[in-house]
């Protein structure tokens, strides 16, 4: 747990002219999965779409395998090997399960392209038995399998998910969390958000919480389980105040 | 302040004939005010309501044809056919609204867009009424109370009442309680349903009204240029009514008048030949749109309103 | 008390999925009742079908005794509710003054006519809605902008003046769908101290809202929803001390074991 | 009335010819809306660039239809390239309003150029197949309306091969069906939305090319023809290939059914009374929409 995999040097993101994640830093760890918690409008999501690059970067650094790259465009960040899983079903719905994954290709040189969705198939099985099946016709759980497969395609070593058990049955949900410790086996690096608090907490090694744009407390997930202030994370309103 | 400035202003454009006895500069002078209506009716539907509407050539060209059709061929007045104009175009608004406007603001445009150029091939084909490419030529001149407008200059009077008299509505309405509405729900249209008004009245409303005015002001037209051809639906007008509205910037209504004035004065001034006068009210709408989509009002209400940011903060 | 508002075997589902699977809840007059739930539990599918934002696919909403199933927003706004939107909604371009006379003007007896000829009607009632108009501003602090345009004004002061317009028109419910969201922490003690006293002054409240210490402060009623069902009702104190609303919050323990069976399989 | 069954045949061919024509266009413009969400006006006039290319290159490849074909298509494509990276790429997808009135203005300016460099006469369109053609019975067809509709025929196969099978063709769907998933695969927009406008441009290249020797070349026969297209992308929904396709073969038809036995008028209304009546009984268009879907 020793090797860095992403640096957040006090980046402050948003959108417009509304900085939502204010002076926001953070360390990530080869291999580890770590939770980002925190209540509504905390800027979970927003944190997630800045390392990714598709909102408004207003200063501090994003240093990734030793390269700053909050200047990059979304698609240059993912040849470097960010991956990110929007919040939401985010997929081609009116393509098959075929057709999305050769899109989740797009970057990857034709002659890969084969190897590469035999490689992930192959970790997903349930995908083959609908190969043909529009996205837009796959179960919700189905379908962030889906989302979480193409972006695996292009082998990122930093993965980014944003809620990807939102809306889903607690037997679904067990799914996706078994599937994400599954990735970070192979020793891709998970910074996820979950509404699934202790979910996520479970099968996380580090949790980062977030309150008001910036990072508020961190540690082992073991531990951050188990803080009272987590209850006050989405029970009360401000931590700060009922902390003190 | 405004209002006073507007008010000497017509008096000063009511006295051009007193002024001039050029035919050209009075002629000059009633396309000014023909057009500045014209461009305030489309500011309407779209400066105040935001709806985007190629619909008003077609108006303009059912107006003219319903007002000389009126006189020529129905043997009635100038006056009465003012009149058909106005309801003519503001049932056909309602006919060409109602639909579209249920769908979205997008289909509107297109829609409306398509309803322009059909009103343009009506009139060319539709022989039996329009007489074809030949037009109706000779358009009598108005008479009321046994007094001919038969000059350019008498014909000015009429102008100058008109374009008064449908500012001054235009304004009334824009100002009141229902322009504010029509803005309110350009801006947000949830919240306007929220607050328990229905937008669909509103809008089918100002397309009407924007419908029937332009249809007036291209009676008004017809009769000053005493012909009515199909070249009277040329896109040229659209891009004139535009131009304006855009240069002068939409949802300003003092932004639209003082352009209309402007601008139709301008190319008279400019005197290019007409290729070379289009290819330029292209470039104007073009690079307006890049550099100053919201119009010199926009403009200047931007400053304004940096300022206040400024002092408040 | 009687209940202004009651919702009853409200459901909706999209697609298959049920984003509410009948929910029935009451809103007694005067009060100010907490509608809160984790992300994804249905609270704002059921304000939007309430206030006739979205179409419901059954269950019955009564106002005041009056049956509105069903009906389009702008009817239920005219029958006395009226709400707020979670993303601020307000007209940027015009001035707080018209902002706040809009929401009033559907609510008066005067017609266009009576505009048109300036009747005392008209007056009457544009005086009015100007006396309450400004009786809202100074409640929510922002007497010195009120002939300003919206436009400038800060993201926690908007909320201020959607709460404001909502309350215009004397409606017998205000629906606020996350008043203090992403609302300064200073600001948020501003707006639970005017709320209170609107309440005081006898208007009645639903809110939805994530800050269940905001919900906890003020509210009499609290409904919890989860996965679009009614998960506990009660006073403040008894939703705090009640485990299960903190279950829904942190999400069950998914049974990783037997998944981690079911895949190897 | 009695129905002659050849003239009634004599009008459908004519009319399923007409109607690839319209097709090109209105494939066209669903495809740069499904891709950008906005309208190009000035998609007519790239129909008229393409018919003056056809009609200048014929002479100087001593009157040989495709090569004179090829050049116009390549001209038009090239045209396309050019407003998109000056005009277009700088909008955002939620500026519809603002495109309309950029290419309008673009419209204007490039009608009254060729006008005015020129001039408004009409041109007759001279090929290697002149006017013979083939005759089957009493019907009888020009070649030149036969390739035409065969080529457009081919391109709509071409077009649904790319955006099937193809990454490049792919990433313009993926685009229309969901802006967030196309970053989040990597695709970059504007070179996709530029690839979309180009290939649209290719599109009515051929349609000009093709219309050229059918009927007389002015700077205005894009004002016409677009407005139909623009009708079409509305029945068939906007953003929906297919159901242009299907939507601009009827209207091709109805027209010429229509325009055999009534009024020119009532030719010309058609369409519009469609359009009306479409958006009154099916406001989100005939055909399902959806992300620009293909087959």
């Amino acid at each position: 747990m020793t090797d860095l995999a992403l640096e957040l040097v006090s980046v402050t993101a948003g959108y417009g002219d509304n900085p939502i994640v204010r002076e926001f830093s953070a360390r990530l760890y080869a291999g580890t999965i770590t939770t980002l918690i925190g209540g509504n409008g905390a800027g979970k999501s927003t944190l997630l779409r800045a390392i990714f690059g598709t909102n408004r970067h207003f200063s501090g650094q994003i240093v990734f395998k030793g390269e700053t790259i909050e200047q990059l465009p979304p698609w240059e960040r993912l040849k470097r090997g960010v991956g990110f899983v929007p919040q939401g079903r985010c997929n081609f719905p009116a393509m098959t399960v075929e057709e999305n994954m050769k899109m989740g290709c797009y970057t990857l040189p034709a002659g890969r392209h084969v190897a590469a969705i035999e490689r992930v198939a192959n970790s997903f099985p349930m995908l083959r038995t609908k190969w043909r099946t529009d996205a837009g016709n796959l179960s919700g759980g189905e379908q962030q399998i889906l989302e979480m497969a193409m972006v695996l395609l292009v082998e990122p070593t930093l993965l980014l998910l944003d809620e990807p058990s939102l809306g889903l049955s607690p037997k679904m949900q067990g799914d996706v969390f078994v599937t994400v410790q599954q990735v970070a086996r192979t020793g891709v690096t998970v910074l996820v958000v979950e509404q699934n608090v202790r979910g996520a907490l479970l099968i996380s090694d580090r949790a980062l919480v977030m309150e008001q744009g910036r990072l508020f407390m961190e540690g082992p997930a073991a531990e951050v389980r188990t803080d009272p202030r987590i209850r006050q994370a989405y029970l009360g309103g401000n931590i700060k105040q009922t902390a003190a | 302040m405004k209002l006073a400035a507007a008010l000497v202003a017509a008096l000063l454009f009511a006295a051009l004939p007193l002024l001039t006895t050029s035919n050209y500069i009075m002629g000059v002078g009633v396309s000014a005010l023909i057009f500045t209506v014209a461009a305030a009716a489309l500011n309407l539907i779209y400066g105040y309501t935001g709806l985007l509407s190629f619909a008003q050539l077609g108006f303009w060209g059912i107006g003219g044809y319903a007002t000389a059709l009126t006189v020529v061929t129905f043997g009635g007045t100038f006056w009465w056919g003012l009149v058909w104009a106005a309801l003519i175009n503001a049932a056909v608004a309602l006919v060409v609204g109602y639909p579209t406007l249920r769908t979205n603001r997008h289909a509107f445009v297109i829609v409306t867009l398509t309803f322009a150029l059909l009103a343009t091939l009506i009139a060319r084909d539709w022989v039996d009424l329009t007489r074809g490419a030949l037009g109706i030529p000779n358009l009598p001149p108005p008479v009321a109370f046994g007094y001919e407008f038969g000059t350019t200059g008498r014909f000015y009077w009429i102008a100058w009442g008109f374009s008064v008299a449908m500012l001054t509505f235009l304004y009334a309405l824009c100002t009141s309680r229902i322009g504010r509405t029509l803005v309110a729900i350009k801006q947000n249209e949830p919240l306007v349903r929220a607050q328990g008004i229905s937008p669909m009245p509103y809008k089918l409303a100002s397309f009407a009204l924007s419908a029937a005015i332009t249809g007036a002001a291209g009676g008004v037209y017809s009769f000053h240029l005493g012909i009515i051809d199909p070249l009277f639906l040329d896109f040229y007008y659209m891009q004139t009514f535009l131009i304006i509205v855009i240069i002068g910037g939409a949802g300003s209504f003092w932004g639209v008048v003082v352009s209309g004035i402007a601008l139709s004065a301008l190319p008279e001034v400019l005197r290019f030949s007409a290729d070379f006068r289009m290819i330029i009210y292209g470039l104007i709408l073009v690079v307006a749109m890049f550099v100053m989509p919201s119009g010199v009002a926009g403009w200047l209400r931007e400053r304004r309103l940096a300022r206040l940011r400024k002092t408040l903060r | 008390m009687s209940a202004v508002l009651e919702v009853t075997g409200l459901r909706k589902a999209y697609a298959g999925v049920h984003a509410l699977d009948g929910v029935s809840f009451a809103v007694e007059a005067g009060s100010i009742t907490g509608l809160i739930g984790p992300n994804g539990s249905g609270k704002s599918t059921a304000i939007d079908c309430i206030s006739g934002f979205q179409r419901l696919d059954s269950g019955k909403v009564v106002l005041a005794g009056a049956d509105i199933t069903g009906r389009v927003a702008h009817h239920i706004a005219r029958a006395g509710l009226m709400r707020t939107f979670q993303t601020v909604r307000v007209y940027e371009r015009l001035s707080l003054s018209d902002n706040l006379a809009i929401a009033h003007q559907q609510f008066d007896a005067a017609t266009w006519v009576d505009e048109f000829l300036r009747t005392r009607r008209y007056r009457k009632a544009v005086e009015a809605s100007e006396a309450r108009a400004r009786r809202l501003v100074e409640l929510i602090g922002l007497q010195r902008y009120y002939e300003a345009e919206v436009g400038i004004l800060s993201y926690g002061q908007k909320k201020l003046v959607a709460l404001a317009a909502a309350l215009m028109p004397h409606p017998k419910v205000v629906v606020l769908d996350e008043p203090v969201a992403g609302v300064n922490p200073s600001r948020i003690r501003e707006i639970e101290e005017a709320l209170r006293q609107l309440n005081q002054a006898g208007e009645t409240f639903l809110i939805v809202e994530h800050n269940v210490e905001f919900i906890t402060n003020l509210c009499h009623q609290v409904v919890v929803l989860d996965q679009g069902l009614k998960l506990a009702e009660g006073t403040a104190a008894e939703i705090h001390s009640d485990s299960r609303v903190l279950e829904a919050y942190l999400g069950t323990t998914p049974e990783i074991a037997e998944a981690e069976m079911r895949t190897s399989a | 009335m009695t129905v002659d069954a050849v003239y009634l045949l004599q009008l459908t061919l004519n009319g399923i010819t007409l109607g690839l024509l319209y097709a090109l266009i209105a494939v066209g413009l669903s495809l740069i809306f499904g891709v950008m969400e906005i309208i190009n006006f000035a998609h007519g006039e790239l129909l008229m660039l393409g018919a003056f290319a056809m009609a200048f290159a014929l002479p100087v490849m001593g009157l040989l239809y495709w090569p004179a074909m090829a050049v116009a298509i390549l001209a038009t494509m090239l045209a396309g390239l050019a407003i998109y990276e000056v005009l277009l790429a700088p909008l955002k997808p939620d500026e519809f309003e603002r495109s309309i009135l950029i290419t309008l203005g673009l419209s204007i300016i490039i009608i009254h150029a060729m006008q005015y460099i020129f001039t408004a006469t009409p041109r007759l369109v001279d090929t290697q197949y002149g006017f013979e053609g083939i005759e089957i019975g009493s019907i009888r067809i020009t070649w030149t309306r036969v390739i035409g509709a065969g080529a457009a025929l081919v391109a709509f196969g071409g077009l649904y091969a790319v955006l099937r099978y193809t990454q490049f063709g792919r990433a313009m769907r993926a685009i229309a069906q969901n802006r967030e998933a196309a970053l989040m695969v990597g695709i970059r927009p504007r070179v996709v939305a530029r690839n979309a406008v180009v290939l649209a441009a290719g599109l009515c290249g051929l349609a000009g090319a093709a219309i050229s020797p059918i009927q007389l070349v002015t700077p205005y026969m894009g004002q016409f023809l677009i407005f139909k297209a623009f009708a079409l992308v509305i029945i068939g929904g906007l953003g929906n290939i297919p159901g242009a396709i299907v939507a601009a073969v009827a209207l091709g038809l109805v027209e010429n059914w229509i325009g055999g036995f009534f009024e020119i008028v009532w030719q010309e209304a058609a369409v519009f009374v469609i359009m009306i009546a479409v958006v009154f009984l099916r406001p989100d268009g005939l055909f399902k929409r959806g992300g620009m879907r293909v087959g």
